[in-house]
């Protein structure tokens, strides 16, 4: 019971290829990621033009938008508008890696969330990748479009010099704090929340175990459960949702 | 005199459990709102409503974080 | 009174988890201005509700990083 | 009273961590602030947000210290 909880984070490898002690196993980390990607560009894929003429109604992407079009532009709407709606110079640059990032981290959140599978995202390894590889993007654009003056961006707005002198090294180490903020946020709000499933489903399965009647108090941790599920599924959605408004804001303070 | 696991459980489960007080005054704060919203605004049917018992179960979700880890400390550790 | 590292860790795990308090504080705060907010000013669908919710998800990453350092107290140390 | 310093480390990690209850109320209070400020003036776009976050990354800062010193109780020291 001790590791119960923690135990559905572990990567195991279903096939093992070890190459001059390289490990290239096949392992259920890469697989679900595999799974993401082939879900999202089949999801693109069965609702996009497709020529044959045997279906009578001709689908295509362009004139009438059926049922998974509809998510399809539903998606990628949403990270569209969050990059025009912060960004505000000239924004349709960063609209395909802040949507590759949007629907990667939407997708392994979803599938994460369906029993048995695994979570791409309840790794530490993955959203430091993600946070770290962004922000050191973000410093090199910013470095490189500024040179020198990039660095007014640890001093805020008309602040006076003694003030600056306390505010510089601070707002420097909350620079320096955001991709670690970034990375931790996503990771720790997967893997909290569904080790905190795990507990609760733990505690219901030992109550079903006790003698007959109290048996029956497992309806409790299962409505806690049922609820909880609801809440997991918000902080999936609204976790990328975060963590995209915050890149795009490392973004606009930036550029 | 040896400070025995289980008699820590005991102590880190009490101490765990204080943690509740934040979720408690937040609801607080929320249905505090919500009265003075209603008030100021009565068009409480819509919205109001269901503001404010969204924040109560998002509060909630902290209270429940704190019970697990209370009851991990009891049972399952 | 000989404190073993095994319950000391039970101890620390439990003290870590009244940080949590300040969580639940501010989740209650975020959401009893959004009743307000909504109150004074019914414009609710745009950003009002994007705002609260961005300030939800904020204040739960400081709630989940007291809960990390819990797990990391009671597993991982 | 002997303690060993290896659980001394842990109880102390525990303790400091109450400390990141601080960082949630003030998050949760810029943000109410910011809804508040938007339900009154909803000239969003310029001032009110880019104030919010400058406060909150300030906030962040302080959390941040507070993990500092806990994983520097933890294995540093």
């Amino acid at each position: 019971m001790l590791k119960a909880p923690l135990e559905q984070f572990q990567i195991l490898s279903l096939v093992n290829i070890k190459f001059l002690n390289l490990d290239f196993s096949i392992t259920n980390f890469l697989l679900i990621n595999i799974l993401a990607l082939t879900i999202f560009s089949s999801l693109i894929y069965l609702s996009s033009a497709r020529v044959e003429a045997s279906s009578f109604q001709k689908t295509s992407i362009y004139f009438n938008p059926n049922a998974w079009q509809k998510t399809i532009e539903g998606i990628s709407e949403a990270s569209a508008q969050l990059i025009s709606d912060i960004i505000t110079t000239d924004n349709q640059k960063y609209v395909p890696i802040i949507s590759v990032v949007f629907n990667f981290i939407l997708f392994s959140n979803l599938i994460g969330l369906i029993p048995y599978t695994f979570t791409a995202t309840s790794h530490v390894i993955v959203t430091f990748t993600l946070s770290f590889s962004i922000f050191i993007g973000i410093t090199i654009m910013t470095f490189e479009k500024y040179k020198m003056q990039g660095f007014a961006l640890f001093l805020p707005a008309n602040s006076s010099f003694f003030l600056a002198l306390i505010l510089v090294p601070i707002e420097f180490i909350s620079y320096i704090a955001r991709p670690i903020s970034l990375g931790m946020r996503l990771f720790i709000n997967l893997m909290a929340g569904h080790s905190l499933l795990k507990v609760i489903i733990g505690f219901a399965w030992s109550m079903l175990l006790l003698e007959n009647l109290t048996s029956l108090g497992l309806i409790l941790p299962m409505v806690i459960v049922v609820i909880l599920f609801g809440l997991e599924l918000g902080v999936a959605l609204i976790q990328t949702y975060v963590f995209v408004i915050l890149t795009c804001i490392y973004i606009q303070d930036g550029s | 005199m040896v400070m025995l696991p289980q008699s820590a459980k005991f102590i880190g489960a009490g101490l765990a459990t204080i943690g509740l007080a934040g979720a408690g005054v937040g609801i607080g704060a929320v249905f505090s709102a919500l009265v003075l919203g209603i008030s100021r605004n009565p068009s409480l049917k819509d919205e109001l409503f269901k503001m404010a018992i969204l924040g109560f179960a998002l509060t909630e979700a902290i209270a429940l974080f704190v019970l697990m880890i209370v009851f991990l400390l009891l049972f399952a550790v």
